[in-house]
């Protein structure tokens, strides 16, 4: 940590940092997104920023980022992907994706702080695959299924078209993450690895030289 | 620099009836109109739907620019859902869903052009005050909201000025050499911004 | 009255330790304080410490008897701050809300706000801007917001860390005049050393330690002599 | 040489519409050129007009004859360019990596990029600071290494946007030193108008147009006089 001086526990700055990942969610809305046909479920940027939100925030400010994204969604900014906003997203087809969106940064940011600091590659890929797709995926295709009156089985097909990009998102999202933590440690409070014979380079715990 | 004319400069000032609501009486009408909608799906009912919503613009002494602005950004989407809707169901369907979906749209944008950031958070605060009980703090939740509200500008901007940043040094964006240095300049920023709310003696 | 007693600050840990404030101790009472130096030299980090936004390694700091580390509350009620770059300090959309927003949670009246908003508005020369959207003001008027943002608090000490880098001939002359006609006590961080013509004290910080303390003449030419002496980079 | 005939920039659209710059016709040619004026007139986007950074509304720049809309890469490989706020500049993690990254994809070596990265911090004095994380350096320092990073990319043309507001004394005459050893042509916004004593010209920008073209001294009197005939804030 470089604020040593710092109070240990800033909770105006836990503030702040959920503030600037909502920011950082509705500047990846601005990217268009492409409405592929059937359900009228975008292919949009803004998952990325659900997977980066718990990888570097880790799992209660990344579920709350996330949280205040949807709030000020709902309170009509219009800050979906295609400038969409107010309580109509409700009544869309990505509504299970919407609600969806705090729960898999919570689960992204929980598998992020169980795998320990410092931030490694791959179980950094492993947990936004796992929290930022399937477990986005499970109330999203749910709510495809209820709001364009279709069987789940059909909904769940049409989520395959986002497979590959999704996958590659949270490849993306993970390298990000990675970079994020080595310029800037200190940011998940989850254990370090115990072994500290490992003979990986990157176990200095201090910024790196 | 972030196009400053974006949607986000929301609130335009007015003393018209719609001006001088109550917020938080705003914000249940929106919220009851759009479980109304839901139950919407002839095109009579969006019809009158949307004029009553056009009516709330003139009320407000807005003029019909500012409606079409609220609805421009999801034309594309409403072709989609309304091509689905045809498509899987009829032409009268379709124009029934889209026109209420078109319909809400207004109200909100309404309510958010009409309506000052710091009423509207007051609002969700006061209908928030019964989870007082439960251990949720109504006044953390306004500043958080204002924080975020603050925060969407400011990142675009911090995105802009990184890509014009690249830009002047003659190299396109790699992921590595894009977010990175956003996301962290992104968390400078909240330090910066946490210091100044410390400052302002708006900490625990 | 603030006071600094064998005060030290280290960032880091480990083999990446750096002390940036070393061993200070310094009683400050005057009603303007200049604070000058090289970049690096620790100004930022000795203005941080007044009001408790960052708490020394070693040693104490009080404000009016009230040590930052355990009456944190208290100090930065006592303590208004501004910072360079005004963006980070804007909160609220628009002008008059932002300056109202540093009134919450007082149990003032909505009245009393507003009149005590407009007052602050009035005072920095903003006052018919209280609607517009602040983060569109141009930087020199950002840096006035800031500035009524805290004034508006009613500290009895103003922290200023360099309020006055982005703006023109004439803004930084108006937050100037603004400055001296402030009742409050400033401590004030520059490089424009103009400012500090009319200042009662000067604090020149090198590497970390306070190299002068006087009157602002004399800490001018100190520094000056300590920057020559080092030869040009 | 850079070329602006009958520039206007707008910013907004419909009734936000805005004209910040309004029909600039100028050459310049001269070697060191300052640029003026009140907070908000239009200086820093006359500035990113010259390499592209800002298009034309209307009108043509071209830069050794290439158009800024047209060839913008050959524009940008002539015109290096320094922002005010270093921070938005910095790309890299650490200092060394920073200032290298300006020369990825040119075909170099790694030796010579190692060589030229440690001779472009070397003349801005953060030699020793190579592999320090970039984002924690002091303001100024900052500063610095952003003008590095243009540096050792070895444009022919400097465009510098108030590139001194966060130094010290010693480290902003330690640029403007190193600003009149440049062998380039520089455009040089700022508000700190000492640093234009030696310049070949100056333009004051006034409300999207040029006010004044001359001589710095009397352009200076001219910024001044402008200023006074506002009135105060
Ligand atoms: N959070 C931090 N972590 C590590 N080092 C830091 C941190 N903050 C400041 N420093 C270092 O402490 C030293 C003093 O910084 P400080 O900001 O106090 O300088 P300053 O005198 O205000 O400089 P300037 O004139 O450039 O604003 C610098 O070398 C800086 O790199
Ligand atoms: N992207 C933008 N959108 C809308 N308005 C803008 C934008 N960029 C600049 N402006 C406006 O254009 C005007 C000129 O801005 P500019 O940044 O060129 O001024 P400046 O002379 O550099 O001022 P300063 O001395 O404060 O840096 C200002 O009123 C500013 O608000
Ligand atoms: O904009 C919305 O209302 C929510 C969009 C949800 C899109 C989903 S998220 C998972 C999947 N991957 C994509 O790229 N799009 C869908
Ligand atoms: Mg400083
Ligand atoms: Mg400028």
């Amino acid at each position: 940590m470089t604020d040593a001086p710092l109070a240990p526990r800033n909770r105006t700055r836990d503030l702040t940092q959920i503030a600037v990942f909502a920011g950082i969610v509705a500047a990846l809305g601005v990217v268009p997104a492409i409405t592929i046909p059937g359900p009228g479920v975008p292919i949009t940027l803004q998952t990325l920023g659900v997977m980066l939100a718990g990888a570097v925030l880790g799992s209660k400010r990344g579920f709350s980022a996330m949280l205040l994204f949807n709030v000020l969604v709902l309170a009509g900014l219009p800050l979906l992907a295609g400038g969409r906003g107010g309580l109509a997203v409700l009544a869309s087809p990505t509504v299970g994706y919407f609600i969806g969106f705090p729960i898999a940064a919570f689960a992204v940011g929980w598998l992020v702080e169980r795998f320990g600091t410092p931030f490694r590659l791959l179980p950094g890929i492993l947990a936004t695959v796992v929290g930022g797709v399937f477990v986005l995926y499970v109330p999203g295709i749910i709510g495809v299924a209820l709001m364009a009156k279709i069987g789940v089985g059909a909904a769940a097909l049409s989520a395959l078209a986002f497979l590959p990009g999704d996958l590659a998102k949270a490849v993306i999202a993970a390298l990000i993450a990675r970079g994020v933590h080595k310029a800037y440690p200190g940011l998940i409070s989850g254990r370090r690895h115990r072994r500290k014979a490992a003979p990986s380079p990157a176990s200095a715990p201090a910024v790196d030289a | 620099m972030a196009d400053r004319s974006s949607p986000l400069a929301v609130y335009v000032p007015g003393a018209s009836v719609v001006h001088r609501l109550p917020a938080g009486a705003k914000l249940l009408a929106l919220v009851a109109a759009g479980a109304a909608v839901l139950a919407i799906a002839s095109p009579l009912a969006a019809g009158i739907a949307v004029a009553t919503a056009l009516l709330g613009f003139a009320l407000a002494r807005l003029s019909l620019r500012y409606a079409w602005r609220g609805v421009r950004p999801t034309w594309i989407f409403l072709i989609g859902i309304f091509a689905f809707q045809w498509w899987s169901a009829d032409l009268s369907r379709a124009v029934g869903v889209v026109g209420s979906i078109v319909a809400l749209l207004l109200a909100a944008t309404l309510v958010s052009l009409t309506t000052r950031t710091s009423d509207m958070i007051d609002a969700i605060v006061w209908l928030l005050r019964p989870l007082r009980r439960v251990g949720v703090d109504p006044d953390r939740i306004a500043l958080q909201l204002a924080l975020g509200v603050r925060a969407v500008p400011l990142i675009a901007e911090l995105a802009e000025t990184a890509r014009q940043a690249q830009y002047a040094r003659g190299r396109r964006a790699s992921p590595r050499a894009f977010a990175v240095p956003l996301v962290v300049r992104a968390l400078r920023r909240a330090d910066a911004m946490s210091d100044a709310l410390r400052a302002r003696g708006l900490d625990d | 009255m603030i006071e600094l007693h064998g005060v030290s600050v280290a960032f880091g840990d480990g083999a990446q330790l750096r002390w940036v404030l070393d061993d200070i101790s310094v009683v400050l009472c005057e009603q303007r304080i200049g604070i000058i130096g090289a970049n690096g030299s620790g100004k930022s980090s000795l203005a941080r410490l007044l009001n408790g936004l960052l708490l020394p390694t070693s040693g104490t700091v009080s404000v009016d008897g009230f040590d930052t580390k355990r009456d944190g509350r208290e100090v930065r009620r006592r303590v208004g701050f501004c910072f360079t770059d005004p963006d980070s300090q804007i909160i609220m959309p628009t002008v008059g809300e932002d300056v109202a927003f540093g009134l919450g949670r007082r149990g003032l009246s909505k009245a009393e706000i507003a009149a005590r908003t407009a007052d602050a508005l009035e005072q920095v020369g903003l006052a018919d801007r209280a609607d517009h959207p602040a983060h569109l003001l141009s930087g020199g008027q950002k840096q006035l917001l800031a500035l009524a943002a805290v004034l508006v608090t009613e500290p009895s000490i103003l922290v200023l860390d360099e309020p006055t880098t982005l703006l023109d001939l004439r803004n930084s002359r108006a937050i100037a005049a603004r400055i001296a006609r402030l009742p409050q006590q400033v401590v004030l961080v520059t490089h424009d050393l103009d400012l500090l013509r009319t200042f009662d004290r000067a604090l020149v910080v090198h590497d970390g330690r306070i190299h002068f303390d006087g009157s602002p003449s004399d800490a001018i030419a100190a520094y000056r002599a300590a920057i020559d002496a080092d030869g040009a980079l």
